[in-house]
């Protein structure tokens, strides 16, 4: 059959995935159109609720791309200062890294 | 016109000298070589002509001041030069010097004399050219063991600059 | 025959000695003067050497090295001297 | 020991000779003027005399065996002692120059008249 | 027609290489065909290309020598050596070499108009023909020596390309001289290796040279040499440092090619490992510094790529997280080869999902440095900070930005996927903690391309955009091109697989038939 | 003879080394440059002695007069 | 300022350019013989451009050598090298169809120890020639380009 | 730290470096010259020509001297963008 | 009385390039050193071809009855040197471009790229 792929353990088809997402996301569209629409348009059912304070305009609550994963970084952040601080920006260090790597690799195959 | 012709010559008789060896003409040159040569030549002397001739002066183009020039090199230069390295010997030997920088006027015009001079100059005795006075072509020269602080030009030079007269002006 | 080519032999070595000595002015040389001297002596003994050498090998092509180095050592002391100069100029 | 291997026995010595008095004046001299004088004419006076040997060794081996491989030896020996001796005292010029001009001046100099003068 | 397929190796190497030659002879007439000159070119390339794939798959591997009395002639008579350069293409070979006809092509199309504005277009032009010309090199010979000149090539051409921007600012030239710097270490050491090689059995060609081989001493170092600095110019950490800077300073064009060119080390690689080592020398070692090299590669770009601010950067550092599964899956692969019942059970699978990710990886995220380029074109900057909104007015980038990214996280159907499935599966049964830090690698790259996703394209209108508009006709049709070949990769893997990603790997594991192709017997 | 020939080798390579160490160890450009065309000269003269005369041609060439006029056009360049 | 060297340098260098040149050219067309070839040819004449760069200054040497002429002639070089690879395409690529035909160069050399013809080697002394030729132009474009470059520096520093 | 970790790794390095160097063939004896060989005993009667190395270097191995020039023009290339004048 | 004095030369002369790259902090001290690992690769190259007591492999007047070195290794030198010599003049090309737009060749200065 076309489009199977013997992946290692198991088999992957990708026309009949295709054929699937089509036939749930059909079933979602009917039960969606089938759902009770009650919100209106243009009254404060659309409106967001923010504990009463008012709505900021849409420039400013665009998230900044600096920010995004603001909260990953910073729990991250003994994994990350170190790994920034390697990344000197330095030629002389690319160099000293790859002669490390060599030297390292030059001790295993020579241990091994 | 006349630098071209003159630079082909040159550098196809420079050409012939380097590839000596066996052939058919005068036992030296095969006929390949020759069409070699002349196909250099022409090459060489379009690219060089502008160069070698900027002045338009072609006084030095007379073989008779190449054969003065061959027996100043072998004679009188030759015999400085060896004076000049005695000279040498025994100053790198005990050490004494009584250096300076000096002025000259040899009052030479072209610009082939006066190379002729420095150069000259430079190789024997105690002496080396510094520099020069682009203006007049007054020489600097400095002294391995001045005797005389304001120097007449035979006292540094000898005979050189006559000969270089004599050569190339 | 080869008595000949064993006398140009010994002197080229020697040639090679008087080069260490002259390296040693290129390390000490207080100026960068002093050290373009040294490298223009190597040079010249270089060049020397090596039509000892060609003659001892009786190879006569390697002759063309040498006329090379005679032709082309020249433009590098040309070069570091004009940039001395300029240098002094600039300051 | 035939005449030609005595001539060049002597010619060669001649050139080591002067080709280290050459290095030995290039780290007695105290400055730099003086040590080009040393350097300058006694490796150019010695290469002369190295070479030499080489150009009467290729001319007599010409002659006897008329092999023209030694006339080639011969030829292009005398073409790169033509350049050095045109190269050499030329390039020790810029040297000496250019060392003025950056404000290298002579040691134990009794006089310089170059320092007044002021090319441009 | 007989006679083009005998010399399409040679025609393959010398029509970029005339054309290159002949460039600025043309620039200085007309500077206006120049672009459409080039594109005729490398595609005429691509065509030549695609009938070597056809003839290698069906007939086996093309031998070509160059200079010798007759194109399949290797040997001299009475010799046991080739004396002359062979070109020796077999699937793996072809199978760069098609990415690399693809991928350059494409290129030349996009920079009709992405370059328009710079000068010297002549100079790049002939850069990228020369930069193609060197991948083909490295990619179809089988003389080592031959094989640094033209890794000297590929990196010289790469280098002029990075520092192409430097009249503008600074950047360009500094990225340009770290990589100037680390492929010159590359390429020397690559020679000393040769050095190495040489100096122990008087030969050249890789073939021979691996059915003569000792595995001595001299043989090891010559192998770690060859492995580290073909593994850096790949891009693999703790030597990737040169990556970022070089794929986000160059225009974006090269870039894509940059991105095949490090791939076109990685089967370097790949090649020493297998056809010029293979079994006999501490396969498990080797595989096993292969495989943490490519872990590493994964988990530290792809953390280091989610804190990026610049667009071109994060995606360099993708780059080079995916590069980690490339070595993942071959190093599983270099790991087991010993051993036949897991190379039949595993070894084999792993090795041909990374393949397949090789080409995956050169599509998509060349796609992605496209829409890149798209965007910088439009924008004028690279900082993620400042776009925003960008999604209203270019709607055909951001459906092209969508798929490259949905792409590269492994989100079904497209052709991501498949391969890191392949990866994911085959892995596992050698060793499950690799296959779930590969799978958590390809969340958080997901992740990352959310960011991307969100700061560039969601978001209001900005009052700066307001008047961009839709890249020009040539840059979407190289990008559409790349789109469909991802889809349509994506929807039938297998294809691809069975056709030309199996005979690859077949290429690679089977060192006899490599051999015997040029010395000829077994 | 071939002590002679012995010796050489090693003084060539052995003043190479010297003269590449000093062009390591200068803080000043100029004289370290000035080493690098000692090594290149004497690596010539290696080649020379190893029986290449191409390449030491070809080092000739290069070495003594392109290399030096493109570090010496860089360091003008890049004079504070 | 001028930006020349002294007149004796400027006289002796006008004496040793062309010899320069002669020398290289000699080296090229006896690659096949002696020592040498189309590489160290044109290294050697390119270094007497560099030696004109030296004396002239950038701005005097403009009278004796263009860039766009060196660069021409940088691509007519190698396009003749690569049309005489293809010129053997009728065997293979590269292959050498001169040797030994009889015609131009194409001589057959006596085998063992000789003093050498120049008419022999087929295509390797045209490929010379053309390597030459591009070697030469391609150095002297880049001491040109470098030379320009390295005047220019100072004017837009810390931009 | 950086900087002393790099010392030791060239250390190591050169260590390598010159136990390769021991593990050479002797210097001046290569123990296989087969296809050395062929060339000094056929590159006359092949090509004509009597330098060997320049037979190797254009007709045996011709297409690296291709790719070699090819890296030359490359560099020219690469210098001339360089240098060159910034869009007007 | 050489032994393997060559290869160790070779050998000392990377260490020196490398050493170079690694702790000098001048862009053209970092040119000076690659150049000075492409000089230890082709010595090695060249080193490798010697046969003792032989002479060069070029027929031409060539002295009589004796072997020739292997001709294989200076074909290749003399590509790697061109190669080094078009590498170099690109490396100190970048290095003036990257003076003139940053003012300085200090490698600690000229890391506008980094993290």
């Amino acid at each position: 059959m076309i489009g199977l792929l013997e992946t290692g353990s198991g088999y992957w088809n990708a026309i009949t995935w295709v054929i699937m997402v089509i036939a749930v996301g059909a079933a979602v569209i009917w039960l969606r159109n089938h759902g009770e629409d009650k919100y209106k348009k243009d009254t404060d059912q659309t409106k967001p609720f923010l504990s009463g304070n008012p709505e900021i305009s849409k420039e400013d609550s665009h998230v900044s791309a600096s920010h995004i994963y603001w909260g990953f970084t910073e729990a991250l952040k003994h994994y990350y200062q170190p790994l920034i601080k390697l990344h000197t920006g330095n030629i002389n260090d690319y160099s000293g890294w790859i002669v490390l790597v060599m030297a390292i690799i030059f001790i295993v195959v020579g241990v091994s | 016109m006349i630098g071209f012709i003159a630079s082909f010559v040159l550098s196809f008789f420079a050409y012939l000298f380097l590839t000596a060896n066996q052939g058919d003409i005068l036992g030296l040159w095969s006929q390949y070589e020759m069409i070699f040569a002349v196909i250099i030549s022409l090459i060489v002397a379009m690219i060089s002509t502008k160069v070698l001739f900027q002045k338009k002066r072609y006084r030095l183009l007379n073989p008779l001041r190449w054969v003065i020039f061959l027996f100043y090199l072998i004679g009188p230069f030759f015999i400085a030069m060896a004076k000049a390295n005695i000279d040498v010997a025994y100053r790198v030997i005990t050490g004494k010097i009584n250096p300076g920088i000096v002025k000259i006027s040899p009052n030479l015009k072209s610009d082939a004399a006066i190379t002729l001079l420095a150069n000259s100059i430079t190789l024997t005795p105690g002496t080396l050219s510094v520099d020069i006075d682009e203006s007049n072509n007054d020489l600097y020269i400095h002294w391995i063991n001045v005797t005389n602080l304001k120097p007449a030009i035979e006292d540094i030079c000898g005979s050189f600059p006559t000969w270089a007269r004599r050569i190339a002006e | 025959m080869t008595q000949l080519f064993n006398i140009f032999l010994i002197t080229s070595v020697l040639l090679l000695l008087f080069m260490l000595i002259s390296l040693f002015r290129l390390v000490l040389g207080p100026t960068v003067p002093d050290r373009v001297v040294a490298l223009d002596t190597i040079n010249t003994l270089i060049i020397a050497g090596m039509i000892l050498f060609g003659a001892a090998m009786e190879e006569v092509i390697y002759i063309d090295v040498a006329i090379v180095y005679a032709l082309l050592s020249y433009i590098a002391t040309l070069y570091i001297a004009k940039h001395m100069e300029r240098r002094s100029k600039d300051k | 020991m035939t005449v030609l291997s005595i001539i060049l026995f002597i010619f060669l010595i001649i050139g080591i000779f002067f080709n280290g008095l050459g290095s030995i004046g290039l780290m007695r001299f105290p400055d730099v003027y003086t040590r080009l004088h040393a350097a300058t004419k006694c490796t150019t006076f010695g290469s002369i005399f190295t070479s030499l040997a080489v150009i009467i060794f290729g001319f007599y081996f010409w002659k006897v065996s008329g092999d023209s491989k030694y006339g080639v030896l011969a030829l292009h020996t005398i073409v790169a002692l033509g350049c050095l001796i045109i190269t050499n005292p030329t390039g020790a010029h810029a040297i000496a120059r250019a060392a003025h001009r950056s404000g290298v001046m002579p040691k134990q100099a009794v006089i310089d008249e170059l320092k007044e003068a002021d090319l441009k | 027609m007989s006679s083009i397929l005998t010399h399409s190796p040679a025609l393959v190497m010398a029509l970029p290489l005339l054309a290159a030659f002949l460039t600025p002879v043309v620039g200085r007439f007309n500077r206006k065909i120049l672009g459409w000159f080039i594109s005729a070119i490398l595609g005429l390339t691509l065509g030549i290309t695609i009938l070597m794939a056809i003839q290698i798959l069906t007939n086996g591997s093309m031998i070509y020598v160059f200079g010798g009395g007759d194109a399949g002639l290797t040997l001299p008579s009475g010799y046991t050596v080739p004396i002359r350069i062979i070109f020796h293409i077999d699937g793996m070979g072809i199978f760069m070499g098609l990415i690399t006809a693809v991928v350059s092509f494409l290129a030349a199309i996009y920079s009709l108009s992405f370059m328009q504005k710079e000068s010297g277009l002549e100079k790049y032009y002939a850069l990228l023909l020369l930069l193609a010309t060197g991948m083909f090199g490295m990619e179809f010979t089988g003389d080592i020596f031959n094989f640094f000149v033209f890794l000297e090539i590929a990196s010289i051409s790469s280098v002029a390309l990075i520092a192409f921007r430097s009249n503008f600012s600074g950047e360009p030239a500094e990225a340009g001289f770290k990589y100037m710097v680390v492929s010159s270490i590359s390429a020397l050491m690559v020679l000393f290796a040769i050095g190495l090689f040489y100096g122990q059995y008087d030969v050249l060609n890789m073939a021979t040279i691996a059915s003569v081989m000792q595995f001595t001493q001299l043989d090891k170092i010559a192998l770690i040499l060859l492995v580290t600095v073909l593994s850096m110019k790949a891009g693999s950490v703790p030597m990737h440092m040169w990556t970022p800077d070089a794929y986000s300073e160059a225009p974006a064009a090269i870039t894509m090619v940059l991105v095949a060119a490090s791939q076109a080390s990685l089967y370097a690689l790949f090649r020493v490992c297998f056809s010029l080592y293979n079994i006999s020398l501490n396969t498990v070692t080797i595989g096993w510094i292969i495989i943490i090299l490519g872990v590493l590669s994964m988990f530290i770009g792809v953390t280091m790529a989610i804190i990026q601010k610049d667009i071109k950067r994060l995606m360099a550092y993708h780059a080079i997280s995916q590069t980690g599964y490339m070595l993942l899956g071959v190093g599983v692969g270099l790991a087991v080869l010993a051993n036949p019942v897991a190379l039949n059970s595993f070894g084999i699978k792993a090795m041909e999902g990374s393949i397949f990710h090789i080409m995956n990886h050169a599509m998509y995220k060349g796609l992605l440095f496209l829409t890149a380029g798209a965007l910088f074109y439009r924008t004028g900057t690279r900082d993620l900070n400042k776009m925003g909104g960008l999604a209203n007015n270019m709607f055909y980038t951001t459906i092209f930005f969508i798929i490259g990214a949905a792409a590269i996280a492994g989100i079904p159907p497209f052709n991501g996927f498949a391969s890191k499935l392949m990866i994911y599966e085959s892995v596992y049964k050698f060793n499950p903690l690799l296959s779930i830090i590969a799978m958590l690698v390809s969340i958080l790259t997901l992740a990352s391309f959310v960011k991307v996703f969100h700061s560039a394209f969601l978001g209001p209108k900005l009052e700066q955009y307001k008047k961009v508009q839709e890249v020009p006709k040539s840059m979407l049709f190289a990008m559409a091109t790349l789109a469909c070949i991802i889809v349509l990769f994506g929807l039938f893997p297998d294809v691809i697989v069975k056709n030309l990603v199996h005979p690859a790997v077949m290429a690679l594991i089977n060192q006899t038939n490599y051999t015997a192709t040029i010395l000829g017997g077994i | 003879m071939s002590l002679l020939v012995s010796f050489a080798h090693i003084a060539v390579l052995v003043i190479m080394i010297i003269a590449a160490f000093l062009a390591v160890m200068f803080k000043d450009l100029l004289p370290a440059v000035i080493a690098l065309a000692v090594v290149s000269l004497l690596l010539s003269l290696e080649f020379y002695l190893l029986h290449a005369p191409d390449v030491a041609i070809a080092e000739a060439g290069i070495g003594a007069a392109l290399t030096m006029a493109i570090y010496i056009f860089a360091i003008r360049a890049t004079r504070k | 300022m001028k930006n020349e060297m002294s007149r004796i340098v400027r006289t002796v260098t006008t004496l040793i350019y062309g010899f320069i040149i002669v020398y290289g050219f000699y080296v090229i067309a006896h690659g096949h013989l002696t020592p040498g070839g189309g590489f160290q040819g044109g290294a050697i004449a390119a270094s007497a451009f560099a030696l004109l760069v030296v004396t002239y200054g950038d701005q005097g040497v403009k009278d004796f050598l263009k860039k766009d002429i060196l660069s021409l002639v940088e691509s007519t070089g190698l396009v003749l090298f690569i049309a005489f690879a293809f010129f053997g395409l009728g065997v293979t690529f590269f292959y050498n169809f001169m040797a030994n035909s009889g015609g131009l160069f194409g001589n057959s050399a006596i085998i063992g120890i000789n003093p050498g013809d120049l008419n022999t080697g087929g295509t390797i002394p045209i490929m010379n020639i053309a390597v030459g030729l591009e070697v030469l132009a391609a150095l002297g474009v880049i001491i040109l380009t470098m030379s320009a470059g390295s005047k220019n520096t100072k004017k837009k520093e810390n931009s | 730290m950086k900087k002393s970790i790099f010392a030791i790794a060239l250390v190591f390095f050169v260590a390598f470096m010159i136990v390769a160097a021991f593990g050479m063939r002797l210097f001046g004896e290569p123990i296989i010259s087969e296809m050395d060989d062929y060339y000094i005993q056929n590159a006359q009667a092949e090509t004509g020509a009597n330098n060997v190395v320049t037979t190797i270097v254009f007709d045996y191995r011709g297409f690296d001297t291709l790719g070699e020039a090819t890296v030359l023009f490359t560099a020219v290339l690469g210098i001339t963008a360089l240098f060159r004048e910034a869009a007007k | 009385m050489i032994g393997n004095f060559p290869y160790v030369a070779v050998a000392i002369l990377i260490g020196l390039g490398f050493y170079t790259l690694i702790f000098k902090k001048n862009l053209i001290k970092i040119a000076i050193g690659i150049t000075l690992i492409e000089c230890g690769a082709n010595l090695f190259l060249i080193t490798l071809g010697y046969r003792k007591g032989s002479v060069a492999p070029i027929y031409t007047q060539a002295p009589e009855g004796m072997n020739m070195v292997l001709p294989t290794p200076q074909a290749l030198t003399l590509t790697s040197i061109v190669i080094g010599v078009a590498t170099t003049a690109l490396i100190l090309s970048i290095a003036m471009i990257i003076y003139k737009k940053y003012g300085t060749i200090n490698t600690d200065e000229v890391r506008r790229l980094k993290e």
